[in-house]
């Protein structure tokens, strides 16, 4: 069952044709990587996802529901979570704080005016977080300021706090970017215990070792369109993926 | 350098018990429980409290009225020269204090926002136990000072404020004001104005927007369309508009003779400057010249507009260049001290300060109610403004207004006015009933 | 018609002193990122400036005259200003001149006072909070009110055009009006072209020039210019203090039709940070086209005809198009997205 | 977990914050501001910056128009007691909702934009509410002079309970307890310390949480499932409502509204009291409001012969130069003595007066503990 579908996707940047009739399913409890040559449109379809650019025609339908209309943190209420190229956190807060701001929003919605209640107070809210910190190890550091953490912990964070809703789908924007390789390989077992809790994920991503450990299918995205779709032992072989990257990346 | 030129050592000696209440703990000291009236001085000294503006556009004409309270303490404690008490017709007060205490005193900045005059009156009440509130630059501070010192119990004299209010719709019992009111300045001005342009005028108001502008445009109004003047049109303009190019061009087109700036201070500087500068000073409308005219005038401010001020009229309460033997003797001690002439809010406020201290020599008491009735209609001469008598209807001191006009061919930067005509008590007066208000009764307080 | 022109002659003339503001704030908040509230004081400085050179030249021989006394019995004093002693009807020329000479003095002083306080204070608050700088930049505008206050006092201080430039100029003779219809203080034109000029020359240094040119890539983007290897905080101090001279000029220029007193620039702060933001941040052609408009919108709303509608809208104008505007264009008239959102 | 012994800090802190206020007219004394009437402007304006740091602390949004909420509140209060009662609980209960009306209308508008151009909106809403209050609403504000009690007053409450003053122009009383002087202050303080523990309790809740992350990422919590907008707007209703106490307690101790306190240097000088002290903290806004407060008041009280009397323990000479300098700096010179302030706890201590009370703190403690300690960095923060 596709849980959510792409239909005849267009955006047109002035003269740029970035998303070219866009076509795509993801199926329920897969891990679907979208890759391709820079400026492909990778970033510009993630963004059609999470409201943060409308497409110019086309649908994307998440659960039975449109995402197209409304706006981020509703699309997000609806069960979808994205990890961003950069970090997006919350940088003068603690990571257990980072972490607790989503299983509140998980918990109580977009807005609730909860002025009188203690954070100190809800101990299955922080017990919640504490375990998702525990889980991509960052558990020791639970009250540093998230500033300071390194890059990779950075991203460690941002992946808690996705995780941390139990979302339907996770978008994930080339999550092992500028990591060291131990620390790839740790990200991949962790994304691993994630797609094995049946998390549908969409990943973006540049390296290859990463794709090929986690995809259960992977898109090919050039020049905006899609150019080919299918399982990770085909796609090696593929012509038209060939001839996209011109032997440009390490396949 | 508009620093107080102050003897230091005098001071020292005026204001040492200040100094003291600074460091003893108030909550035993602040208020005499125990007394008949709030702040009741129970020592050797009695101590008053100077409001003034001493940041903000009014700062310097503050420090000239800080200047005045500074010497009249002096001339009360018997120091310098005794300025205006040599000329005063009450000879109550000996040089020796009031009531056998020395005065001492307390300053403080009202920045000319009601908000902090009356926080710095209440300090001074509350804090420093001061039995007399005095000073201020204009007609809000007053209004709102006025009304503090008739909660708090104690007597309020007034300084330079010109609305009708202050001793009209606002005045309380407790409160008490020397200076003008454009009521008077309106009915001075209007015959000069007749002499000197004729009645068949045309007349443009620029007005600033807040009450003492609208006070000031309706007197005005009143007086010259009784001489047969029309009135254009009268514009408001907004406080502290700073560039008033886009009031003043319709003026020019308007068919309007004669111009009213109904501003005071830096707005007065400023649409005066403008309106020379629109050649509205030099223009020729129905075959006659065209004129301005600056209904409340000030020295201090007149300096600032400088050369543009030649040949312009308005009223003004006291200048320092009158004749007569009070204004003589003030003018005298003042230069003597500061090394140049008193302004007319200094004059105010070091009357008011003689005043109060003769009144409360004459009542044997401090307490406001007793210090009050010695002030309801009493009649004084010789503080430079002829006989003069504080109308017990309204607390409105009633007295010549002087008519001026800015100087050709000044001789000093102080020289920058020329009185045209001394204005008698007798026309300018006017039932109290007129303004409206009520004084109520007397607080003494504690 | 003629009521019409005049008050867009007047909206010019205000609209150039506030363009003249705005622009050295705007180019500041562009490159270095810094919210200066001391910008009101650097206009108030120069227009001390002016004040100062005349009080300089008109420095002041003083004899005694014992023969007359003053009220208080001195002797009175005889003041003949030395430069007119020296040298005769040229001094007294000179001193006639006080505010256009004042220009030469205003732009080395303003430029080393922008300079120090470049290098003194503001480029230790390139990186801090917003509200940081703000707190810093009006304490400096305090200190230098108060320094001024204590120098020339509370009072306006009048300060006179040229004799020349004094009277009238009958515009509209030219454009086809009647005589005597359309005449406008000479000063006031000299003002507004003045104005007009500065704003050129800023635009030209900053479009033709390598220097401008390195200056407008930093507004863009800071940190990528820095990594090309070219010292931009040099050049960005000297940004700051042509900003102060901008400002300066402006202040010093505008003596004669607003007789500047200590607490001037407090005025002017508020008023040009309006324009500013209504023209965009950062946005240079913004804050012209902004200080402009507001300056004859402002004329407009304060005729009769229009405050016997709307009473009061001379009062609100400025800051009811402010929100006008900033609703329906969230960046300002020429805003970039990104600019002083956070 | 740290986060778990907060409680028993923030009670022993929420303790001493009200001992301290209700021991003010003791403590204060000796640095000359035990007088009913600064004591009170410390209670109103700590109010006023506490609320301020709800909006500005948490969320970070800089506001240039808050004492148009204060202003709002204050002309509310004194036309409850010009129509309602004397009473001051009426008066500050509808000078919160008014306060708090009045937030939510310019609030919905500024909030749509962010940072300077927030700013902006914010201080021409204030600015257009002073002009219109100064001149054309003088009917409701009676403009320059300020709104004031009248003896002929309905006041429908005070009549229909039989109250009746006579001939006295009546005063705002606490049944039967005057509102000035030293219970007017008491009754502040008490308004303080509630404020004060709200104020704890919404930096302690998930909702002030929510706050703190509309300043850190608001990106971040629109993808997270957050809408920023109205806990903006939520916390900009709640700090208009302080406002609005704030100046509905300015009328209960002093029964007169004026349009000044409309201005945008009233605005600005709460900003300024935020920063002061130490926006973000709990205790730094009332700290910073004090200490604007206190030098407005008590050193523009200086004159020279105080000075004189300061230093008379110096011979002459040097009496006169100690007095020469001193007095460039109180007085009349007040304000320069603010400026240098402000410049200098900004350079030198970025975080406010509590970051300079957290350092001493911190060294104190560093000594005592390992007598290695006092390297904290005192350094002015340079950015590079």
């Amino acid at each position: 069952m596709s849980i959510l579908s792409v239909e005849n996707v267009n955006k047109r940047f002035g003269g740029l044709q970035a998303l070219n009739d866009v076509n795509l399913e993801i199926e329920a409890g897969t891990v679907h990587a979208i890759i391709g040559p820079n400026g492909a449109g990778k970033s510009t379809l993630l963004n059609c996802f999470v409201g943060r650019l409308e497409p110019d025609t086309g649908t994307v339908t998440f659960d039975g529901k449109s995402l197209l209309g409304i706006k981020p943190h509703e699309i997000n209420q609806t069960g979808v979570s994205r990890v961003f190229q950069t970090p997006e956190i919350f940088g003068e807060l603690t990571l257990l704080e980072n972490v607790m701001i989503p299983a509140f929003a998980k918990r109580d919605g977009a807005f609730t005016m909860n002025a009188w209640g203690s954070v100190a107070g809800e101990s299955d809210m922080y017990q919640k977080a504490m375990d998702m910190l525990d889980d991509v190890g960052l558990a020791e550091k639970s009250n540093d300021i998230a500033e300071q953490l390194s890059r990779g912990d950075k991203r460690r964070l941002e992946l808690a706090m996705c995780l941390v809703q139990e979302p339907k789908l996770l978008l994930l924007d080339e999550p092992t970017a500028g990591m060291a390789r131990a620390d790839t390989n740790n990200t991949i077992d962790l994304m691993k215990r994630i797609a094995e809790r049946g998390v549908t994920m969409v990943v973006i991503e540049h390296d290859m070792h990463v794709v090929f450990s986690l995809a259960d299918k992977i898109s090919v995205l050039a020049q905006g369109t899609v150019i080919a779709e299918d399982l990770p032992e085909n796609i090696k072989g593929n012509p038209k993926v060939q001839e996209a990257y011109l032997g440009g990346a390490h396949l | 350098m508009s620093k107080l030129h102050t003897s230091r050592r005098g001071l020292l000696k005026g204001s040492a018990a200040a100094g003291i209440a600074l460091a003893t703990p108030t909550i035993f000291t602040s208020r005499a429980w125990s007394a008949g009236y709030t702040n009741e001085p129970t020592g050797g000294t009695v101590t008053l409290g100077f409001n003034v503006p001493q940041t903000g556009a009014y700062a310097d004409e503050g420090a000239d009225e800080l200047r005045a309270y500074e010497l009249a303490v002096e001339h009360i404690n018997g120091e310098g020269d005794g300025g205006m008490l040599n000329t005063f017709s009450s000879k109550a007060l000996k040089g020796d204090g009031v009531n056998g205490k020395k005065v001492v005193f307390v300053t403080g900045d009202t920045q000319t926002k009601s908000d902090a005059a009356r926080a710095s009156a209440k300090r001074m009440i509350e804090k420093d136990g001061a039995i007399m509130i005095t000073g201020g630059s204009s007609s809000g501070v007053a209004i709102a000072v006025q009304g503090l010192c008739q909660d708090a119990g104690v007597i309020f004299m007034a300084g330079l404020t010109h609305s009708n209010d202050t001793t009209g719709k606002d005045k309380r019992a407790n409160g008490f004001r020397h200076f003008f009111n454009t009521e008077m300045s309106g009915a001075a001005l209007g015959p000069v104005l007749k002499n000197a342009f004729g009645s068949e005028r045309s007349a443009y108001h620029l007005t600033a927007d807040y009450t003492w502008g609208w006070s000031q445009e309706g007197s005005i109004k009143k007086y010259t369309e009784e001489l047969g003047w029309k009135t254009a049109a009268a514009v408001r303009t907004p406080l502290g508009a700073g560039d008033f190019s886009q009031y003043i061009t319709p003026v020019l087109n308007s068919g309007a003779d004669v111009l009213v700036l109904n501003h005071y201070g830096r707005d007065m500087v400023n649409s005066l400057t403008q309106a020379v500068q629109f050649g509205l000073r030099d223009k020729q409308v129905n075959g006659k010249d065209f004129a301005i005219v600056v209904p409340l005038y000030s020295r201090l401010m007149a300096q600032g507009a400088g050369e543009n001020v030649k040949g312009i009229f308005g009223s003004t309460n006291w200048h320092w260049s009158l004749q007569d033997e009070g204004s003589k003797a003030f003018v005298k001690s003042f230069g003597t001290k500061y090394g140049f002439p008193p302004s007319q809010a200094a004059h105010t406020t070091y009357c008011q300060a003689l005043l109060y201290a003769d009144a409360c020599q004459r009542a044997g008491t401090f307490m406001p109610s007793g210090v009050g009735k010695a002030l309801e209609g009493f009649k004084f001469d010789g503080l430079g403004n002829g006989p003069t008598e504080y109308r017990a209807d309204d607390h409105q001191c009633f007295k010549d207004v002087l008519v001026v006009k800015g100087k050709e061919n000044p001789t000093s930067k102080f020289d920058v006015l020329e009185v045209v005509e001394v204005t008698p008590r007798a026309q300018v007066e006017y039932p109290a009933s007129l303004l409206g208000g009520e004084l109520g009764p007397y607080n003494d307080g504690a | 018609m003629d009521a019409i022109l005049l008050q867009i002659l007047n909206g010019l003339d205000k609209g150039g002193a506030y363009a003249l503001i705005a622009l050295g704030l705007t180019v500041i908040f562009g490159t270095l990122g810094v919210v200066n509230f001391a910008h009101g004081a650097l206009f108030m400085l120069g227009a001390f400036c002016a004040v100062a050179v005349k009080a300089f030249l008109g420095f002041e021989k003083v004899t005694l005259d014992p023969e007359n006394l003053t009220a208080w019995g001195t002797a009175s004093e005889i003041r003949q200003p030395y430069i007119e002693s020296w040298f005769g009807e040229f001094g007294t020329t000179l001193l006639n001149y006080s505010v256009p000479v004042s220009i030469l003095i205003t732009i080395p002083v303003m430029l080393l006072i922008g300079i120090v306080m470049e290098r003194g204070l503001i480029r230790y608050f390139y990186k801090r909070p917003h509200a940081e700088q703000i707190l810093v930049t009006f304490g400096l505008a305090i200190v230098a009110q108060e320094i001024v206050k204590s120098a020339f006092g509370a009072n306006p201080i009048p300060q006179p055009a040229p004799d020349a430039a004094r009277g009238m100029i009958d515009f509209g003779v030219a454009i086809g009006f009647e005589a005597g219809n359309v005449v406008y203080p000479a000063w006031r034109l000299i003002y507004f072209l003045f104005s007009t000029a500065i704003i050129a020359a800023v635009f030209a240094f900053l479009q033709f020039t390598t220097f401008g040119m390195v200056v407008r890539a930093g507004m863009v983007d800071r940190e990528t210019v820095g990594l090309l290897g070219i010292d931009i905080d040099r050049r960005f101090t000297i940004v700051f203090g042509m900003a102060a001279v901008v400002a300066g000029l402006a202040g010093a220029m505008y003596t004669p039709i607003l007789s500047p007193d200590y607490h001037m620039g407090m005025d002017f702060l508020v008023l040009s940070f309006v324009v500013v933001v209504v023209g965009g941040m950062g946005s240079l052609g913004g804050a012209v086209a902004a200080g402009f408009m507001l300056g004859i919108l402002q004329s407009f709303a304060s005729m009769n005809e229009v405050k016997n509608i709307l009473p009061g809208i001379d009062q609100i104008i400025i800051y009811l198009i402010a929100v006008i505007i900033l609703l329906v264009r969230p960046r300002g008239l020429m805003g970039r997205k990104g600019q002083m959102e956070h | 977990m740290k986060i778990f012994e907060m409680n028993k800090s923030d009670a022993i802190l929420f303790l001493c914050f009200s001992a301290a206020i209700l021991a003010g007219p003791i403590l204060l004394t000796p640095i000359g501001a035990g007088y009913p009437d600064l004591l009170q402007k410390f209670a109103i304006f700590g109010i006023f910056a506490l609320g301020f740091n709800i909006l500005f602390g948490l969320t970070g949004y800089l506001s240039f128009g808050h004492a148009a909420f204060l202003g709002v509140g204050s002309y509310t209060a004194v036309w409850t007691f010009k129509l309602l009662s004397m009473n001051p609980i009426p008066a500050i209960i509808l000078a919160t909702v008014v306060g708090g009306l009045f937030a939510a209308a310019i609030g919905f508008v500024s909030l749509r934009r962010s940072g300077i151009y927030f700013s902006i909106l914010t201080l021409a809403f204030a600015q257009m509410s002073y002009n219109l209050a100064y001149s054309v609403l003088t009917p409701i504000t009676n403009g320059e002079t300020g709104l004031q009690l009248a003896q002929s007053d309905p006041r429908v409450l005070d009549a229909a309970f039989g109250r009746d003053y006579g001939a006295v122009l009546p005063s705002p009383d606490f049944f039967g307890i005057s509102m000035s002087g030293y219970p007017g202050f008491y009754f502040c303080a008490i308004m303080l310390i509630i404020c004060f523990f709200i104020s704890m309790r919404i930096f302690r809740s998930p909702f002030g949480l929510m706050l703190r992350a509309v300043k850190s990422n608001q990106n971040r919590m629109n993808y997270t499932g957050l809408n920023t907008r109205p806990y903006a707007q939520a916390a900009f209703v709640i700090s208009g409502m302080f406002a609005g106490l704030a100046g509905g307690l300015m009328a209960v101790t002093d029964p007169l509204a004026g349009a000044e306190r409309m201005q945008w240097t009233a605005s600005g000088e709460i900003v300024l009291m935020t920063i002061l002290g130490g926006s973000g903290t709990l205790l730094g806004p009332v700290i910073g409001a004090g200490a604007i407060k206190y030098f407005e008041n008590i050193f523009s009280a200086f004159n020279e012969g105080i000075l004189m009397n300061a230093f008379s323990f110096l011979p002459e000479s040097l009496q006169h130069l100690a007095v020469g300098i001193t007095s460039l700096f109180v007085g009349e010179g007040w304000h320069l003595t603010l400026g240098a302030l402000f410049m200098l706890i900004v350079i030198f201590l970025p975080g406010g007066l509590m970051e300079g009370f957290n350092r001493i703190r911190n060294r104190f403690l560093k000594r005592s503990g390992d007598g290695s300690g006092g390297t904290a960095d005192t350094v002015p923060a340079a950015a590079e």
